[in-house]
C-alpha cells in the first residue's frame, strides 16, 4: 500500500515572497504577513436564539459575542462580528482553540455553524503607511476616531467580500489590521496588497506551514 | 430650401442670411388627428412616416423641452441590426435599411456611417453564442461574419493581445453597423415632418389626458388642452409617468445609463468595438472624441446622471482591452433615462385605454431603432393593427410568457 | 454614493446590489389557483409603479454583511430617506414577510 | 522690480527679477524641436511666454494660428502633445503643465508645420464652412460618405495624436474621508480650511495648482495688513500644523456625486519626466465628505470682436499672472480692452513690470477711482486686430472719433468674470443670473455644498475671505465640530463695476469658442435656423464642446443668442453642466484594474499542481480552470481531450470541481426552505443521500441546477453551477430574509472551504479502495449511488464522499479542506497509479456530460423552462415553489417550444459546430424555417464522431428525423439526425455499477 502524506498548502505559496520589497532602504512603511494555519468557524444565530448563543459563547470562548462592528477577544479565540447575529470564531492557534466538533456541540440548536478554516485566507497589514496602502483598497474610513482598535467590518476589496478588523497597535504605535479574504481570491488580493504598499517599502513574512 | 452644396455656396454669397428655420414654431391648434407625445427621434419619425406613408398630415408632436432633449440626444449613436431572436432580428434590419437611405429621404446629412461593429469574444462559450446570433442574422438576410483572433487583429491592431485578463479569441462583425449623428437625426426628421405640415410644438408638457366614455380625446398640456383623434406615446424614459396619467402600470423601470466622451484625437478607432465581457463599448466620432459606455448604474433613476463606480468600471474595461487610451482624457459624462422593459425588448402596441398607443421599453437600444420605430408605430396609429415587423412587440407578451429575452436575464431590468 | 446599512453604517454603493421595488408582495400561490393566480404573479413579477420620487426598494449588502435591506430613496435626487433591514435579516424572528 | 525691463539671457521676455520662480534652477525644454530654457516654478506656457513664443497651436476647424489665451485650466488654444513615445499626451494644456527639465512638447493639428499649416486653406472656404454646414451637404452620391467625405473630415478633425501604444505608466485609486472638503486653495479656500480646521473638523483642502494661493499668486494684495503672499505662507503653515487638516495640491476636484462623494485627480508625477519606480503617474481619489465648501474662483471671459483669436490677444488676468507670478512678459507694448474695473488692475501690473501700456480701451471710459495718469484711455471698442501668425502688431479702435490704429504687440482683454460654479450644477441645479456682476451665480448647489467667494459671485478679496471663513465654520459645525473658528482674515472690498459687452458688432470673424472656431455669426445663423434653445445652439454649432468644455465661451455664446432672440440672458439659461470639471485621463479612472489585473483571478486548490503538470487553463468567470493536461507529443487539444475521455471511460480519471458553488444550508426549517426553492422535494431526502435539484426564477425560467446532499437532519450541503454561485446565494438570502423570514434557516457559502474532485471511470472503486481506510465499505451496497458520507482516508485524513456522476460513469466526488487540495491531487495520482489514473480538465468533463445528455450553461441560457430541458417531470405537483405559477403560462408550455435533443451528423466524419441553426430538410433557410440551434458539441470518442445537443422546436417528438444544420457564418450546411440527448449508456448502468 502506498504512503499517503497529507501536507497542507497555503494558497499564497506562490504569491508570497518573504523579504523586503519596494521603495526606500530605511524602515518599511508597511508590513504584510500571512498566517497559514488558522481556525475559523462562522457562527450564525438561529432565529430568536441570541441569548443561548451568548451563553454558549461565553462558556466556550470566554467571550461575549461581539457587538456590532466590533471584535470580542477570548482566551485563544477572537470573535469577529460578521453581520447581524453572526460572528466568526477566529484563532491563529488552532491546536489550542476549541475544535469544530466542540463548537458544534456548544451551539447545537442555537446557532448554525460553517467551518471556514480553509475558506478564508488571513492577511495582516501594519506599519506607519498601512492606512495609506489600505486607502487604495477599501472604502472604509480607517481614521482613529471612526475605526479604533477593536473595530470590525465586513466590506469589499476589489469587488470581493472580506472580513476586516483592527488589532492592538504594534510596539511602535502603528496600527495593525487583519483581513480575511476568500481563499480562491487570495493570490490575486495578495498581489494587490503588495502593489498598494510598494511605494512605501514593504516587509513581507509568512508564518506557518504550506509555503 | 433644399440642402445641397449648391444651396450652401449660394448662401455663402449672402453671408448665410437667407437660411430660414429648419422647422416652424407653431402655436398648438385645438385639435389634431394624431397627437404624438415626445419630440425625440421616435416621435418625430412617427410623425414623418404618418405623413409620408399613411397620408395623415394633421399631426402635432408635443415636446416638453427642446426636441431631442431626451435619449435621442444622450446616446452613443450606434446603429446595428445584430439581434438573434424572432421579432428583433427583422425589425432592426428594417431599421438598418431605413438608415441606409435616410439622408436622401430626409435631405439632411445625418452622417450615417457604416464603419462596422465588432463584438469581441474571449471564450468558446461566447463564440458559440455569437455563432448562434450571427447565423440567425444571416438566416434573416443580415450581414454577419465570425472572425478569429488573426482577423480581428488585422482590423483592430491596437487592442490588447499581450496581457489581457480575458484574451481576445475573435469577434462577430456586422460591417453594415456603425454610427449616425444623433442630433442630426432629430433635426432631419423634424425638418422633413415639418415640410409635410406636422406641427412640432416645443416647451409643451403633457400634464393629463382628456377622456370621453373611456376613450382618449385629447391631452392637457402646459400650453392648454389639445384635442386628439388618437394619442401616441413615444416618451422613453418617462413612459411610466405618462402612462400613469392614463391609469396604466407598465412592465418598465427607468434606469440611468451613463455614456462618456473623450477629448478629440486624431483617428484611432475605425468602427464600433464592443467588449461585452468587460462592460465596455467604444467608437470614435467624426469630430475625434472617443464615445464610450458600459453598464447601467443598476438602480432606478430619473436623475439623468450617474455615479463614479460605473465610470470607473467602464474605464477599467477600456484599459483592459485598449491600454493605449490611458493618457486620453475623459471629457464629459452624462446619463440618460433608460426605459428598461422586463425582457430587454421594446413595446409597440395599443394600450388597454382606447385611443392611447404605446411606443416604449427601448432599454438602451432606442437610437438604432429610430426609423423603424417611427414607421411601425405610424402603421399602428394609422391602421390600428400592428405592422408586420412590430407584431411581436406586444404588451401582453409578459402575461402570455412570450418574452423576447436576448440576454436571458428575466424580469430584472437592470441586468438587461 | 453611500448607503447607510443599518448594521454596518454608511458604505460605498459598490458593496450593494440593487433588486428593485419593494412594494409588490409575493402572492399566496395555492396549487390549484389557476389563471387568477397567474394574473397575480404577472402583476408581482412584471408590473411596476416606477415612480419619479420616493420609492421603497430592495438592496442587498452582498459585499458586506449579506443583509437584504429596504431603502426609501428618491429616484429623482438619489437621496436616501431611510434604510432598514429586511424582516428576516440576521436571527430576527418574524412570522411572515413584512412583520418586523 | 520697478522698471526692471532687463531680461534674462536667452529668455527674451523674462523679467530680470521677481516672480514665484527659482532662477537658480534653470530647466531645458523644447517646443516643436526648438530648445529653450525656463525656470523651476514655470508652467510650459509661462516658459513659452518668457521665450517670446506666441504662436502655439492651430484651431480645430479653420486651422487659424492661435496663441496662449489664459493661464489656467480654462485654456482653449495652447494645447500641445506633451512627451514622446508611449507617454505622448495629446491635447495637454500648456497653461497647467509644470515645466521640468527635458520637457518635450509639439504643437498639434497642423501639417507640415505650425507656421506653415496646409489645412489653413480651410480659412478660404470658411464662408461655406459655417455652423452646421455638413448637415446640408455631403449627401450625394450616398456611397461617397463613407468612401470620401467622412474619411477626409475625420482626418481633418481631432486635435492631437495619441501614442497608439499601451500607456506604460501606473495609476491607482484611493478613498479619503473628511468632515469638510474645501475645493480651491485661493483666498476663499484657505479661509474656509482655516475656520473649519480650527474648529476641529477633519478637513481636506484640494487645489489643482502645485502651490496654494490661487489668484493671490498673480494679483497679490494686502491681507490682515501684510502682503498677500506672506499671508498665504502663514495660512499654509497653520493648516499644516493642524493634524486634522490634509492639504492636497496638484489635485483637481472634477465632480460631485451622490451622498457627498467627490471625484478628484491627483497629478502625482506629471511634473517630472516620468514617475519614479513604484510610484504612479496619477491617482484617482474618491473623497467622501460630510460637507463641502467650494471656493473655485471665477474665470475671466473674453470679448467677441474681429481678430480676438490672434496670438497675443490674452485675458487680462492671464497677463497679470504671467507678469507677476512668472516674471514673463506677454508683450512689450501692451494694450487693454476691458469693460470692468478689475481689468484695469492690469495697468498696475504692466506699469510695475516697466512695460509700456499702449492704451486702455473701455466702452465706459476711465473708471471713477484709480491713478491712471499718463495712460492713454480711449472710450470705445476694439474693432480689429492686425498682425501675423506670430500675433498682434496693431489694434484698430472704434471710438467716438472714428477708427484709430494703435501699435501694440499684445492685447489684454477682460469681458468680466464668470463664477466657477460648475460643481454646484452637476446635480442639474440651475444657476441664476445676477445683473450687477453680469454673470451667472450658483443657486441650487447639491446638498451639503456651500459655494463661497468668487465662485459664488463675491468678487472682492475681502468678501472672499469673509465668505470662505463663514462657509468653513458653518460646514464644520454642521459636520459636528465643536471648536472655535477664530476670526476671518481681512482685506479691502475693492469696487467692481461692469458694463456688459459681449460682442463688438462689426464685420469680421469674431470668435466665441476659440478651440471649436465658433463665431458670433455662427450663433446668429443657428438662431435664424431655429436652433435657439441653448442646447440646440451647443449641439448645432459645437459651442462649448471642445476640451475646455466652454469655460471661456459658454456664457458669451448664450448671451449673443439671447440678444439675437430678443430674450434676457436669465430667460435663455445655460446648458447642462456635466462632469468632469476638467478632463481626466482614462488610465487614472481605471487605476490598478487594467490588463491582466482588470478583474480578480480565482485559483482552485489544485491550481499550482495543475500548472506544474503543464495544464492549459481556461477562464470560467473569474476562475482559472485546467482545460486539459497535454502530454509530451500531443500537438492538438482534441488529441489530449480524447485521451482524457477514453482514460475515464476505460479506467479512471479525476478533475478538480472545486469551482462549483457550495452552500451550507442549516437550520430547523432547512428542508422546507429547499422544498420552496427547488422544483423537486428535499425535505423527504434521507440523511446521507444526495439529489439532483433544479431551481427556477420567479418567472418560471430555469435559474440553476446542482446536487444537494443531506448531511444531517438540519444540515444540507447545496452545490450550484460555477457561473451562478453568486446569484444563487443572493437569491437564497432573499428568500430567507425577505420572502420567508418565518423559516429558521441559515446560509453560508462554503465554496472556498472545500477542495472537491470528481473521480470517474470503471476503476474508480479500485482507486478509492487504495485511498480510503480499510474499514470503509465501498461496495455498491455499502456506498450506493447517490449516497453521501464522511470517510477516513489512509494517512490520517477525513473526506466527504458523494457518489454522484456527471459523466455517466461510476463516479464519486471527494472533498477535503482546501489546504489539502494539492495533497489530494497528488494522492489521487498515487492511489490511481496502478489503474492508469488520468487527470482531466473541463473540456473532457464537457465531452462526457454531452455524451451523457446532461444540460449545462449553454442549455440553461435564461430562456429555457424545466420542460424545455426534458426535466419537467421533476416538478412537484404537491407544493408551491419559486417559479411554479408563471412557468404555467401559455407560451411557456406551448407544444412548439424548442426543447433539448441530441444531434449527430449523418456523415460521421463531419464536424458539428455550436451555433449552427436547425432547419427542416429540403426547406429554404429563413425566419419561418429556423427551428432551433445547436447548443453544445463535442467530439465523442465513444461514438467516434462529433455530436451535440440542441434546442429544437418539437424536438422531443422528432428523434430519428433528418434535418439540416445550417451554418452560413462558416459556409456549411449538412444533414444531421435528431435523437435522444443521451448518447452514452442510456440505461444508466455504468454509474450505478
Amino acid at each position: 500500500m502506498p504512503d499517503f502524506v497529507w501536507s497542507s498548502q497555503s494558497p499564497l505559496k506562490k504569491a508570497l515572497v518573504p523579504g523586503r520589497h519596494g521603495a526606500g532602504k530605511a524602515a518599511p512603511g508597511v508590513s504584510l504577513s500571512h498566517v497559514s494555519d488558522i481556525a475559523l468557524v462562522q457562527v450564525m444565530t438561529r432565529r430568536g436564539r441570541n441569548a443561548d448563543v451568548a451563553k454558549a459563547a461565553k462558556k466556550l470562548f470566554g467571550a461575549e459575542p461581539p457587538a456590532a462592528l466590533k471584535i470580542s477577544s477570548g482566551k485563544v479565540v477572537t470573535l469577529v462580528w460578521s453581520g447581524p447575529d453572526q460572528f466568526l470564531a477566529f484563532s491563529e492557534l488552532p491546536q489550542t482553540a476549541p475544535s469544530v466538533e466542540q463548537q458544534e456541540q456548544a451551539f447545537a440548536g442555537s446557532a448554525s455553524l460553517s467551518n471556514q478554516s480553509d475558506g478564508r485566507c488571513q492577511i495582516r497589514i501594519s506599519g506607519p503607511n498601512a492606512r495609506d496602502a489600505l486607502a487604495k483598497m477599501t472604502s472604509l474610513d480607517l481614521h482613529d476616531t471612526v475605526f479604533p482598535v477593536g473595530s470590525a467590518a465586513t466590506t469589499s476589496i476589489d469587488h470581493t467580500a472580506v472580513n476586516f478588523w483592527r488589532e492592538a497597535d504594534d510596539a511602535s504605535g502603528n496600527p495593525v489590521y487583519v483581513a480575511l479574504v476568500f481563499t480562491s481570491f487570495s493570490d490575486t488580493l495578495w498581489h494587490l496588497f503588495v502593489e498598494s504598499s510598494l511605494e512605501y517599502g514593504v516587509e513581507v513574512a509568512a508564518i506557518g506551514a504550506g509555503h | 430650401m433644399k440642402y445641397s452644396i449648391f444651396s450652401l455656396a449660394r448662401a455663402a454669397l449672402s453671408s448665410h442670411k437667407n437660411w430660414g428655420r429648419a422647422w416652424r414654431d407653431p402655436a398648438p391648434k385645438s385639435h389634431y388627428d394624431v397627437v404624438i407625445i415626445g419630440g425625440g427621434g421616435h416621435g418625430l419619425a412617427t410623425a414623418y412616416f404618418l405623413a409620408k406613408e399613411y397620408g395623415i398630415r394633421n399631426i402635432a408632436v408635443l415636446e416638453k423641452g427642446w426636441i431631442g432633449s431626451g435619449n435621442a440626444g444622450r446616446n452613443t449613436t450606434i446603429i446595428r441590426s445584430n439581434y438573434m431572436l424572432p421579432g428583433n432580428t427583422s425589425f432592426y434590419e428594417l431599421s438598418m435599411k431605413l438608415w441606409e437611405r435616410m439622408e436622401q429621404d430626409l435631405n439632411y446629412n445625418t452622417m450615417v456611417s457604416q464603419r462596422g461593429i465588432i463584438n469581441l469574444y474571449h471564450s468558446d462559450a461566447q463564440r458559440d453564442a455569437f455563432a448562434r446570433r450571427g447565423n440567425a442574422m444571416r438566416i434573416n438576410g443580415i450581414d454577419a461574419e465570425l472572425l478569429d483572433a488573426t482577423e480581428i487583429r488585422k482590423i483592430l491592431p491596437f487592442l490588447n493581445y499581450d496581457n489581457a485578463r480575458f484574451p481576445i479569441q475573435g469577434g462577430l462583425m456586422q460591417r453594415r453597423g456603425g454610427t449616425a449623428r444623433h442630433d442630426a437625426v432629430v433635426w432631419g426628421y423634424a425638418r422633413a415632418a415639418d415640410e409635410f405640415g406636422v406641427d412640432i410644438i416645443q416647451n409643451c408638457e403633457v400634464t393629463g389626458f382628456q377622456r370621453t366614455n373611456g376613450r382618449i380625446t385629447g391631452v392637457e398640456t402646459s400650453r392648454g388642452i389639445i384635442g386628439a383623434g388618437k394619442v401616441g406615446m413615444a416618451v422613453a424614459g418617462s413612459s411610466s409617468r405618462v402612462a400613469a396619467m392614463a391609469g396604466l402600470r407598465l412592465p418598465i423601470e427607468s434606469h440611468v445609463l451613463q455614456a462618456f466622451v473623450s477629448e478629440a484625437i486624431k483617428p484611432l478607432i475605425p468602427g464600433v468595438v464592443t467588449f461585452g465581457a468587460g462592460h465596455f463599448y467604444v467608437s470614435q466620432s467624426d469630430k475625434g472624441g472617443l464615445v464610450f459606455g458600459g453598464d447601467l448604474d443598476g438602480y432606478n433613476s430619473y436623475a439623468q446622471r450617474g455615479n463614479m463606480p460605473v465610470m470607473e468600471d467602464v474605464c477599467e474595461g477600456g484599459m483592459a482591452i485598449m491600454p493605449m487610451i490611458g493618457r486620453v482624457r475623459l471629457l464629459r459624462q452624462w446619463g440618460g433615462i433608460m426605459d428598461m422593459s422586463m425582457d430587454g425588448t421594446p413595446i409597440i402596441d395599443k394600450t388597454p385605454v382606447d385611443g392611447l398607443y404605446l411606443n416604449a421599453g427601448w432599454c438602451y437600444g432606442g437610437f438604432k431603432a429610430t426609423p423603424a420605430s417611427g414607421l411601425v408605430f405610424a402603421h399602428l396609429l394609422a391602421r390600428d393593427e400592428p405592422h408586420e415587423e412590430g407584431r411581436r412587440f406586444r404588451l401582453d407578451r409578459f402575461r402570455r410568457g412570450a418574452m423576447i429575452d436576448e440576454k436571458g436575464q428575466g424580469a430584472q431590468p437592470n441586468l438587461h | 454614493m453611500r448607503i447607510a446599512c443599518p448594521f454596518c453604517g454608511a458604505r460605498d454603493s459598490g458593496e450593494f446590489t440593487y433588486l428593485g421595488d419593494a412594494s409588490p408582495k409575493r402572492p399566496d400561490a395555492p396549487i390549484d389557483g389557476g389563471t387568477a393566480v397567474e394574473d397575480q404573479f404577472y402583476d408581482y413579477v412584471y408590473l411596476r409603479d416606477n415612480v419619479a420620487g420616493l420609492t421603497r426598494e430592495y438592496w442587498y449588502h452582498g459585499g458586506g454583511c449579506r443583509s437584504w435591506l429596504i431603502a426609501e430613496r428618491s429616484t429623482t435626487t438619489h437621496e436616501f430617506k431611510s434604510v432598514t433591514a429586511a424582516p428576516g435579516a440576521g436571527a430576527a424572528k418574524a412570522k411572515q414577510a413584512g412583520e418586523r | 522690480m520697478e522698471g526692471s525691463t532687463r531680461t534674462v539671457a536667452g529668455q527674451s521676455h523674462r523679467l530680470g527679477a521677481g516672480g514665484q520662480i527659482d532662477r537658480n534652477a534653470p530647466l531645458n525644454f523644447s517646443f516643436d524641436g526648438k530648445e529653450m530654457t525656463g525656470f523651476a516654478g514655470d508652467t510650459l506656457a509661462s516658459a513659452l511666454v518668457a521665450n517670446g513664443v506666441r504662436l502655439v497651436g492651430r484651431s480645430f476647424k479653420y486651422h487659424r494660428p492661435r496663441g496662449i489665451l489664459t493661464a489656467g485650466p480654462e485654456e482653449p488654444n495652447a494645447l500641445v502633445e506633451l512627451r514622446t513615445g508611449a507617454r505622448r499626451e495629446a491635447n495637454t494644456r500648456a497653461t497647467t503643465s509644470e515645466l521640468y527639465d527635458g520637457l518635450v512638447a509639439q504643437s498639434q493639428n497642423r501639417w507640415p508645420s505650425l507656421r506653415h499649416d496646409f489645412m489653413s486653406v480651410n480659412q478660404l472656404a470658411s464662408p461655406i464652412f459655417v455652423a452646421g454646414f455638413y448637415y446640408k451637404t455631403f449627401m450625394w452620391p450616398a456611397k461617397f460618405w463613407e468612401a470620401l467625405y467622412e474619411p477626409a473630415i475625420r482626418r481633418a478633425a481631432g486635435l492631437g495624436k495619441t501614442a497608439g501604444i499601451a500607456d506604460p505608466d501606473h495609476y491607482d485609486k484611493a478613498w479619503a474621508h473628511c468632515d469638510v472638503l474645501v475645493v480651491g486653495g485661493g483666498a476663499t479656500g484657505l479661509a474656509a480650511a482655516l475656520s473649519a480646521g480650527r474648529a476641529g473638523a477633519r478637513v481636506i483642502l484640494c487645489d489643482d495648482d502645485s502651490r496654494l494661493g490661487g489668484r493671490l499668486q498673480s494679483d497679490g494684495g494686502v491681507i490682515d495688513g501684510v502682503d498677500a503672499l506672506q499671508w498665504v505662507q502663514s495660512a499654509v503653515a497653520e493648516l499644516s500644523s493642524l493634524p486634522n487638516v490634509r492639504i492636497m495640491t496638484r489635485t483637481a476636484v472634477f465632480g460631485v456625486y451622490d451622498s457627498g462623494d467627490f471625484g478628484a485627480l491627483e497629478r502625482v508625477n506629471d511634473h517630472v519626466p516620468q514617475p519614479p519606480e513604484h510610484q504612479v503617474r496619477q491617482r484617482l481619489w474618491r473623497i467622501a465628505a460630510k460637507r463641502s465648501v467650494v471656493g473655485a474662483g471665477a474665470i475671466e471671459r473674453p470679448i467677441v470682436f474681429p481678430g480676438n483669436d490672434r496670438p497675443a490677444v490674452m485675458m487680462a488676468s492671464a497677463v497679470r499672472t504671467y507678469v507677476n507670478r512668472f516674471a514673463a512678459l506677454p508683450g512689450k507694448r501692451i494694450a487693454l480692452f476691458v469693460n470692468n474695473d478689475d481689468g484695469w488692475s492690469t495697468v498696475d501690473a504692466i506699469r510695475r513690470a516697466g512695460v509700456e501700456v499702449a492704451a486702455v480701451i473701455d466702452p465706459r471710459g476711465k473708471p471713477a477711482t484709480g491713478d491712471y495718469s499718463g495712460i492713454r484711455v480711449i472710450q470705445g471698442v476694439v474693432a480689429d486686430v492686425g498682425g501675423s501668425v506670430d500675433g498682434v502688431s496693431s489694434i484698430t479702435v472704434a471710438g467716438a472719433g472714428g477708427n484709430q490704429k494703435i501699435d501694440a504687440d499684445c492685447l489684454a482683454m477682460s469681458g468680466g468674470w464668470n463664477p466657477n460654479l460648475a460643481l454646484s450644477c452637476f446635480h442639474r441645479g440651475k444657476p441664476e443670473w445676477r445683473d450687477d456682476i453680469a454673470a451667472f451665480v450658483p443657486a441650487n448647489a447639491p446638498a451639503g455644498m456651500t459655494m463661497a467667494g468668487a465662485a459664488n459671485g463675491d468678487l472682492s478679496l475681502g468678501a472672499c475671505l469673509r465668505t470662505g471663513h463663514a462657509a468653513g465654520a458653518m460646514a464644520a459645525a454642521e459636520a459636528g465640530a465643536k471648536g472655535k473658528s477664530g476670526n476671518a482674515a481681512k482685506a479691502s472690498d475693492e469696487a467692481f463695476s461692469i458694463k456688459p459687452l459681449w460682442h463688438v458688432q462689426v464685420k469680421g470673424k469674431a470668435f466665441v469658442d476659440f478651440q471649436h472656431d465658433v463665431t458670433a455669426s455662427d450663433v446668429k445663423l443657428a438662431q435664424r435656423e431655429g436652433y435657439e434653445s441653448v442646447e440646440h445652439l451647443k449641439r448645432y454649432t459645437t459651442l462649448g464642446m471642445a476640451t475646455d468644455q466652454g469655460k471661456t465661451s459658454n456664457v458669451t455664446g448664450l448671451a449673443i443668442m439671447a440678444d439675437a432672440v430678443g430674450r434676457s440672458i436669465a430667460d435663455t439659461g445655460t446648458t447642462v453642466y456635466r462632469p468632469p470639471y476638467a478632463p481626466v485621463a482614462i488610465g487614472a479612472l481605471a487605476g490598478h484594474n487594467r490588463d491582466e489585473n482588470f478583474h480578480a483571478t480565482r485559483l482552485t486548490p489544485s491550481h499550482h499542481w495543475a500548472a506544474e503538470r503543464g495544464a492549459v487553463f481556461v477562464d470560467t468567470g473569474l476562475w482559472k480552470r485546467a482545460q486539459w493536461f497535454p502530454l509530451p507529443g500531443e500537438t492538438d487539444w482534441l488529441q489530449s481531450v480524447t485521451r482524457e475521455v477514453l482514460a475515464v471511460r476505460n479506467g479512471v480519471g479525476f478533475c478538480d470541481v472545486s469551482t462549483l458553488g457550495k452552500v451550507d444550508v442549516r437550520g430547523a426549517d432547512a428542508g422546507t426552505f429547499l422544498d420552496r426553492v427547488y422544483i423537486n422535494a428535499f425535505s423527504a431526502l434521507g440523511v446521507g443521500k444526495a439529489r439532483y435539484g433544479l431551481m427556477l426564477r420567479e418567472d418560471g425560467i430555469v435559474m440553476d441546477d446542482g446536487t444537494t446532499s443531506r448531511l444531517a437532519e438540519d444540515h444540507y450541503f447545496m452545490t450550484t453551477t460555477t457561473a451562478k454561485a453568486g446569484p444563487v446565494m443572493q437569491h437564497l438570502e432573499f428568500c430567507r430574509q425577505v420572502l420567508w423570514p418565518e423559516l429558521d434557516v441559515q446560509l453560508s457559502s462554503a465554496t472556498d472551504q472545500w477542495a472537491q474532485f470528481s473521480i470517474a471511470g470503471p476503476r474508480t472503486r479500485d482507486l478509492l479502495q487504495a485511498l480510503v481506510d480499510p474499514s470503509e465499505d465501498m461496495s455498491n451496497e455499502g456506498f450506493p449511488f447517490m449516497g453521501v458520507r464522511t470517510v477516513k482516508l489512509r494517512g490520517g485524513m477525513e473526506a466527504r464522499l458523494f457518489r454522484i456522476s456527471f459523466s455517466g460513469e461510476m463516479a464519486f466526488e471527494i472533498a477535503v479542506p482546501a489546504r489539502y487540495g494539492e495533497a489530494m491531487a497528488r494522492n489521487l495520482m498515487i492511489a490511481g497509479e496502478p489503474f492508469g489514473v488520468t487527470p482531466y480538465g473541463t473540456e473532457a468533463l464537457g465531452v462526457m456530460r454531452i455524451e451523457k445528455g446532461h444540460v449545462a450553461g449553454p442549455e440553461l441560457n435564461g430562456t429555457t423552462t424545466a420542460g424545455d430541458l426534458g426535466l419537467g417531470k421533476m416538478a412537484s405537483k404537491k407544493k408551491d415553489f419559486i417559479g411554479r405559477v408563471l412557468s404555467q403560462r401559455e407560451a411557456l408550455t406551448a407544444p412548439d417550444r424548442q426543447v433539448v435533443v441530441g444531434i449527430r451528423p449523418v456523415d460521421k466524419t463531419r464536424r458539428l459546430r455550436s451555433g449552427a441553426h436547425i432547419v427542416p430538410k429540403g426547406a429554404v433557410p429563413g425566419p419561418e424555417t429556423d427551428q432551433g440551434y445547436v447548443t453544445s458539441v463535442c467530439f465523442s470518442p465513444t461514438q467516434n464522431q462529433w455530436l451535440g445537443l440542441g434546442l429544437v422546436s418539437h424536438g422531443a417528438e422528432r428523434h430519428g428525423e433528418i434535418v439540416k444544420a445550417h451554418d452560413p457564418l462558416r459556409n456549411e450546411t449538412y444533414d444531421v439526425e435528431l435523437c435522444s440527448p443521451v448518447f452514452y449508456d442510456p440505461e444508466g448502468v455504468r454509474q450505478r455499477a
